[in-house]
């Protein structure tokens, strides 16, 4: 049972992170990405259509990744180049997307909202020998594909970034202060367009985690709005990779909670309600807490 | 005066081109689509009456996320306050069944614009006095009140016979007057412009808009200046609430008649859309949710006389949102400094 | 032919995998049959649009409008008296209007089946994917009373069939996230069920998926859905919505139509039942299968009455 | 004109040739010719608004001349940006401060220039040695660690300067950096600017102070109105030749007024306040400000003044001590009640605390006063009113301006505070706390705020003047305290207020 829920919580938790992690490395570049959504969703499909077509997982994650990215480029000019408020834009992003989406699904195959192609290729399973029976540890490190592992290495790997590489740094510069980084003859737009066309990058891996490493099917519906929860983890981990992470994690955790919850006399709508809740209890407690600290300083 | 008319209709232009070249490369002839969107939007009093009707809701939320963001509140709750609110006035609606009218409609929306303001408070607090990110909080209590009333709808409230999540119609005297019959055009949409109409008085004339204004274009500024900032947040983002909340009650009192699942298709982050592109003034918010309603009726009925999917209305929304807000005026500057 | 029908789709839209995309093949297989115009409808805002739309179409010189919308009940009775020259038709609930038509479907009978059938299967662990305990599970799309007509039937045909059996319940909330459809029936099958039935939609083809990976079995639902994994869906309960509305407008092309009255598809009428099975039926001990076509016959004649949610409220086992 | 021939006779580093730079109907530069000359320190003065940070930014390559060029060595250029300017040596500390918040020290110095290893990893050792060799050359001392935002204002400034010299820049470009420095802080940076002048580094320096100019510039060249009025070597000018050229007259400074104090307005027992991070920064502090008094409050920046200006508007934390305001006790009111009580304050932080910039000069000059009765009747604004009593006040404080209805930030700083000023004395208040009253205003501007405090004041109003400015709280000040290590250090009568004796107490030796 535990290790079950572990298992899933790290399966619900991989596309959240991958995503969450490009929206806090935009973020730190001084936009605030609602169109992860549309990216992850665009992901999805084309990492399905390639991975079919080519029957290679690594080159399903390319295509993803290539179109997140050319979505997150689009997105990006329109807010550095044409000065266009960045939450519209994400919202346009996900209504056009979506539409588009549909749109291509009718034209292209005559089919609408489920794309189910043969010969998939799926995200294989890593099975460490020795490990996988171990019990909780195994359901940590065992079984899981390698995206899932490449989203958490990335979680340092961002860290470390952010803090020790010349792009992160000029990142944050960019982010923090143009003006100044524009003085100082770097080009904080461009910086900007690079940070979002990573995040689409990210989201369109996160998205084809869904559909070629989860189920191995496309429907229009299946980002569920997740891009939306990577955004509420990144602004719960305050652009910091280790707390975004933990949001995540906790999402994904109540996730697959939840889902054992439900037939044990909760409604399920209301067990539904928890990760929410959680994420609003935790950001209060945080909000106390750094209240009480200030207070203590004090005295 | 000529080149803020072409600034305002280069956006529309520019996603009416895009959406174009889609609409040719997927076979279909671009200006018979959108000759027919037009006329399903506009042409004749049935289709504006449509169009109205469906832009009364997007008013209103515009109005709630406009009012929050005023106070530099970037409230994105507002689609939560749709469902509480909706449910609230409806169920007041089938409740106290015998009413007269000209109670039981101001009780049930007395209802929605309370919970609605309610719904509101704890992320106005939290942001007010524990400096909690209001983008957060007001979009997981969206989640929240989803599931909610799902949860109300389908258990405690849901009507008797239905195999749909809903609740009973409401009393006939609870629904809102039609203006024009048989359009579903109703007496919402003067509540709507009335508030709009309020909405300008109070920013332009009164003490508290101004404090508000000056509150959300700078914050310390305006408590340097003896405003109570943080109070001011927490009243607006009830007032937000409160018309969101009013939205829903509007909506269900008025157009749907019961509170059912479906219930708003996304009023609320479309109100963000709309509250941003109108730039947050009244006759802004006006046009933006009167174009976001045109494309709405339009895009529904267009599909009775063309093959075309309604996708392209989605493709067609989601541009004019991303040019309409884009400023072209640095590809002219740049021409001149370069020159 | 200058008639013209239109198909209203309901909320969701096509592409759901189930109740619209069934619906409007059978309304483009009529049209295409009959010749006649037909426009199917999708809206955003489909509730709040109801009566714009119906009176839209109306005006345009519709006659026939087949509405897959449930909310849109009161607003149809509210419009159709004012074009008597339309015909309306309404799905699954009854409607009076001598220009409405109401179509029922009894799809707690075929759920009933489905139940039957899983409750036997699920303790014969000599079938492959199958273990002895009387475990099996159900994952709706959302808790409302349409769906859980059809969680109702199943449990209550499980019961019939061995009282001793588990259902577990859960609903995912979502018809298009076939992600979390496959998380759900993943923790069922960890649970012991070996058998999960899904009314979900597009969530729904997760349930399929993870029956196929975890070596269980699913049961489809609407359409026949034994194909999409074939050996991993046990059988489906079909419900023939497209049947319904090509009927339908077939009649009004031929000028045909039953106003005023209800069309009731239950397994009677051959509207509701378990597809052919044709990848799994040789995996099923006869005595099984015959145990089915027993529970068959008992609600044919009227012996056994399945207990509907939508009329009769919540039963005792689904509170 | 001799004096220009000489000055154009050495070699020139950088200089400009007819820039002319327009912003719509402003001509910012009109047709600027100089040479800073190798090697020497060259100032630029001129009032508000004069075109001085826009030629710098010409100069910098962040900003392109409609007409005219930039000319390096003597060779015309062009500049694609900044880091073009930077290729040629050339640097930039701005007016407004360009370090990124959120990152240390260190990164803001090597920002754009880091040191790294093959994979684009900082080489952190590398860049600390650097910091420390640079540190060294300036003879100053850092903890190249903390965030930026944590540092105070002449570390920032310093961080800035020598973030130019680790990028190897050999023209520094300064656009005041005085102005929010304290004198020995000044001092500090004049004798680093010297020293590097020394070691061959060409210095464009901007200043509204005279006496720094004179201090430190070989070369000054005076700019009005966008144009330029003369370059002369500074052995050839004088205070008042300078101030003469910038404004075209010379200033009378403020007559000294006897003080009729009356009763105490302010008063201030055993106050005890925290800095926004919770350290105690003020201790036991006593203080009173009489009516028809003005008191000037002077330290090296840090020494409790900001803390006590928190505590007095109500927006710091006190942990002990009273504040009362005209006999009541309001320590623990909030800002609005206290202005209820006859409360004004001019912040220091103009641009974000004194003015709302993207709101109308309007709204800026009545906010605050806008539910008076004369202005507000229930609820409702009297637009016309106010209107009528805006454009007034405006006028009366000789604000220029095209119209009350477009915003603050087009205005030029100096009269920026105008309107600050305006609004805080207008309806007479009882007490009013002016800090920095006129950081970064030209010397005009600066004896037109004197003579509205001093007329106020005669009027009867009380005023604490917080002011890193020795000159002004002289010229201000009935009475001037001191204070030093959060404490007061010492008081000084306006009758025999002496530099030397402040600076004595302002560096914690008491009187
Ligand atoms: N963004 C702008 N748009 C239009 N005009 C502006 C803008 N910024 C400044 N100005 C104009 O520039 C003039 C001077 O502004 P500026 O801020 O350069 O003054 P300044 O010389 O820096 O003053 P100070 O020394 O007091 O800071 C003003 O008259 C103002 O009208
Ligand atoms: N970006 C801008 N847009 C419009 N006008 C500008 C802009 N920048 C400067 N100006 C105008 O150019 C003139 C010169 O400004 P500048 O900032 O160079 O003055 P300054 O001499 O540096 O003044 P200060 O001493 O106050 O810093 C001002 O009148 C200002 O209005
Ligand atoms: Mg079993
Ligand atoms: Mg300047």
């Amino acid at each position: 049972m535990i290790d079950n829920i572990i298992h899933a919580a790290i399966v619900m938790t991989t596309p959240l992170l991958l995503a969450a992690l490009g929206g806090l490395i935009n973020r730190v570049g001084g936009i605030v990405n609602i169109g992860l959504d549309s990216m992850m969703l665009a992901g999805a499909l084309v990492g399905l259509i390639v991975a079919s077509e080519s029957g290679n997982w690594m080159a399903a994650l390319v295509g993803a990744a290539a179109i997140g990215a050319l979505l997150g480029l689009l997105m990006s000019l329109a807010v550095t180049r044409l000065e266009a408020n960045e939450i519209i834009v994400g919202l346009g992003f996900n209504i056009a997307v979506a539409g588009l989406v549909r749109f291509f699904l009718k034209s292209a195959y005559g089919t609408s909202g489920t794309l189910n192609l043969p010969d998939v290729a799926r995200l294989p399973e890593i099975v460490i020998p020795g490990v996988a029976d171990v019990p909780i540890l195994g359901a940590l490190l065992s079984g899981h594909d390698p995206l899932t592992w490449a989203a958490w290495i990335m979680v340092p790997a961002t860290a470390w970034f952010l803090r020790r590489v010349r792009l992160g740094l000029r990142l944050r510069a960019a982010g923090a202060a143009p003006q100044a980084a524009r003085a100082l003859g770097l080009a904080p737009l461009n910086l900007r367009d690079a940070s979002t066309v990573f995040a689409g990058a990210m989201s369109g891996l996160a998205g084809v985690y869904l559909s070629i490493g989860v189920v191995g099917i496309f429907n229009e519906g299946i980002t569920a709005g997740r891009g939306f929860i990577a955004l509420a983890a990144f602004y719960f981990g305050r652009n910091h990779p280790w707390p975004t992470a933990l949001g995540a994690l906790l999402f994904g955790f109540f996730d697959a909670f939840q889902i054992r919850m439900q037939g044990r006399g909760v409604p399920a709508e209301l067990v539904q309600i928890l990760p929410y809740a959680m994420v609003i209890v935790v950001l209060t407690v945080m909000g106390i807490t750094m209240r009480r600290s200030r207070a203590r300083g004090r005295s | 005066m000529a080149r803020s008319l072409a600034g305002a209709l280069l956006p529309l232009l520019i996603a009416v081109l895009v959406a174009a070249v889609i609409l040719a490369l997927a076979g279909h002839n671009p200006f018979d689509v959108y000759r027919l969107l037009a006329i399903e939007s506009f042409g004749g009093v049935k289709r504006v009456a449509a169009t109205l009707a469906a832009a009364t809701p997007l008013i209103l939320t515009g109005l709630a996320t406009a009012v929050a963001f005023r106070a530099g509140a970037f409230n994105v709750g507002v689609e939560g306050c749709v469902f509480v609110g909706g449910l609230a006035a409806a169920y007041v609606g089938f409740t106290f069944v015998g009413l007269p009218a000209a109670v039981l409609v101001p009780f049930a929306l007395a209802a929605s614009v309370v919970i609605g303001a309610l719904w509101m408070l704890l992320p106005g607090v939290l942001k007010a006095r524990l400096d909690v990110d209001e983008v957060v909080t007001t979009l997981m209590l969206n989640f929240i009140a989803i599931s909610l009333t799902a949860y109300l709808v389908n258990g405690p409230l849901l009507a008797p016979g239905s195999a749909n999540s809903a609740t009973p119609m409401v009393d006939a005297a609870a629904r809102l007057p039609k203006l024009m019959p048989p359009s579903t055009l109703n007496a919402g949409f003067l509540i709507a412009i009335a508030l709009l109409v309020l909405y300008w008085l109070w920013d332009r004339s009164t003490a508290s808009g101004f404090e508000t204004r000056i509150a959300g274009l700078n914050a310390r500024f305006a408590i340097a200046s003896g405003i109570d900032v943080p109070m001011l947040i927490i009243k607006m983002m009830l007032l937000s609430g409160a018309i969101g909340g009013i939205a829903g009650g509007i909506h269900a009192l008025g157009t749907v008649g019961r509170f059912v699942s479906g219930f708003s298709p996304g009023y609320g982050f479309t109100g963000i859309a709309v509250a941003l592109l109108g730039r947050g003034s009244a006759v802004g918010i006006l046009l933006a949710a009167i174009l976001f309603g045109a494309l709405a009726t339009s895009g529904a009925t267009i599909q009775l006389f063309s093959d075309v999917p309604i996708e392209i209305v989605n493709v067609l929304q989601g541009m004019v949102m991303i040019f309409a807000v884009a400023r072209f005026g640095w590809i002219f500057a740049r021409r001149r400094r370069a020159a | 032919q200058d008639k013209r029908a239109a198909l209203i789709v309901a909320q969701g839209g096509l592409g759901d995998q189930s109740y619209n995309d069934l619906a409007n093949s059978g309304f483009q297989r009529a049209i295409e049959e009959t010749g006649i115009e037909g426009r199917a409808v999708e809206s955003d805002d489909v509730v709040a649009q109801a009566a714009e739309i119906l009176r839209r179409a109306s005006d345009a010189g519709f006659g026939l409008i087949v509405d897959l919308e449930y909310s849109h009940g009161e607003p149809m009775v509210e419009v159709a008296p004012d074009y008597p020259d339309t015909d309306f038709v309404i799905l699954n609930q009854v409607r009076e209007g001598d220009n409405i038509a109401s179509v029922l479907f009894q799809e707690q009978e075929g759920s009933y089946l489905a139940g039957t059938l899983a409750a036997l299967v699920t303790t014969d662990d000599s079938i492959k994917g199958i273990n002895p305990e009387p475990i099996i599970g159900v994952i709706g799309g959302t808790k409302s009373a349409g769906i859980d007509k059809f969680i109702a039937g199943y449990i209550e045909g499980a019961k019939a069939a061995n009282p001793d059996v588990e259902v577990k319940v859960a609903y995912s909330n979502n018809f298009g996230d076939p992600s979390i459809g496959l998380q759900m029936a993943k923790a069922m099958f960890e649970e012991g069920a070996d058998i999960v039935y899904q009314v979900a939609g597009g969530t729904g083809m997760g349930v399929i998926q993870a029956a196929k990976e975890e070596g269980h079995y699913a049961i489809g639902v609407d359409t026949d859905q034994d194909g999409i994994a074939p050996g991993a869906v046990l059988a489906s309960m079909i419900k023939r919505t497209d049947v319904a509305v090509e009927e339908v407008v077939k009649g009004y092309a031929k000028g045909e139509f039953p106003g005023g009255e209800t069309i009731t598809f239950g397994l009677k009428e051959n509207g509701v039942g378990l597809s052919e099975m044709k990848h799994t039926k040789d995996l099923i001990p006869a005595e099984i299968l015959e145990k089915v076509e027993q529970a068959k016959q008992d609600i044919l004649s009227g012996k056994v009455k399945v207990w509907n949610v939508v009329d009769q409220g919540y039963p005792d086992y689904l509170k | 004109m001799s004096v220009e021939r000489k000055a154009a006779a050495s070699t020139s580093r950088l200089g400009a040739r007819g820039v002319t730079r327009r912003f719509g109907p402003v001509v910012a530069n009109d047709g600027i010719d100089f040479d800073a000359r190798r090697g020497t320190v060259h100032a630029i003065v001129g009032g508000n608004g004069a075109g001085k940070s826009t030629l710098m930014r010409i100069l910098q390559g962040l900003d392109r001349p409609d007409e005219g060029s930039v000319v390096v060595d003597g060779q015309p250029v062009t500049f694609a940006g900044p880091a073009d300017a930077f290729d040629h040596g050339i640097g930039m500390v701005h007016q407004e401060f360009m370090l990124v918040p959120g990152l240390t020290l260190l990164e803001n110095l090597v920002l754009s220039h880091e040191p790294t290893n093959r994979l684009g990893r900082i080489d952190r050792k590398k860049a600390l040695r650097a910091a420390r060799e640079l540190e060294r050359e300036a003879g100053v001392e850092l903890d190249w660690n903390i965030p930026v935002d944590k540092a105070p204002v002449h570390v920032r400034q310093i961080v800035e300067i020598l973030r130019l010299l680790y990028r190897g820049a050999d023209v520094l470009i300064l656009d005041e950096p005085t102005a929010v420095l304290a004198p020995a802080q000044v001092r500090e940076l004049v004798s680093l600017l010297r020293k590097l002048r020394d070691e061959g580094r060409t210095i464009i320096f901007i200043s509204h102070k005279l006496d720094e100019v004179m201090d430190v510039a070989d070369d000054i060249t005076v700019i009005r109105n966008g144009r330029k009025v003369a370059s002369l070597p500074s052995s050839e000018a004088s205070k008042e030749i300078l101030a003469e050229m910038m404004i075209g007259e010379v200033l009378a400074p403020p007559k000294a007024r006897d003080s009729k104090a009356g009763p105490a307005v302010l008063e201030i027992k055993g106050l005890a306040a925290l800095d926004p991070a919770g350290n105690q920064r003020l201790h036991e502090l006593d203080l009173a400000v009489h009516a028809g008094e003005i008191v000037g409050i002077a330290g090296v920046a840090g020494n409790g003044q900001d803390e006590l200006a928190l505590a007095i508007t109500g927006l710091g934390e006190v942990s002990a001590g009273t504040i009362s305001l005209g006999g009541s006790d309001v320590t623990r009111l909030s800002l609005a009640e206290r202005r209820k009580r006859g409360f004004s304050y001019l912040s220091p932080d103009r641009a974000a605390e004194g003015l709302c910039l993207v709101a109308p000069i309007r709204e800026n000059a009545i906010a605050g006063h806008h539910r008076w009765p004369e202005f507000c009747g229930s609820g409702v604004l009297k637009r016309k009113a106010i209107a009528r009593h805006v454009d007034d006040l405006l006028d009366r404080y000789n604000v220029k301006r095209g119209s009350s209805d477009l915003p603050a930030g087009s205005l030029s700083g100096g009269n920026q505070q105008r309107v600050a000023v305006a609004r805080e004395l207008d309806g007479d208040p009882k007490f009013l706390l002016a800090c920095q009253p006129t950081r970064g205003v030209d010397i005009h501007g600066i004896a037109f705020i004197h003579q509205c405090l001093l007329d106020f004041r005669d009027r009867g109003g009380a005023i604490l003047v917080i002011s890193e400015e020795l000159e002004e709280l002289i010229a201000l000040s009935d009475r001037i305290v001191v204070l030093y290590g959060g404490r007061r250090s010492g008081e000084v009568a306006r009758s025999s207020a002496g530099i030397e004796q402040i600076g004595r107490l302002m560096l914690g030796s008491t009187a």
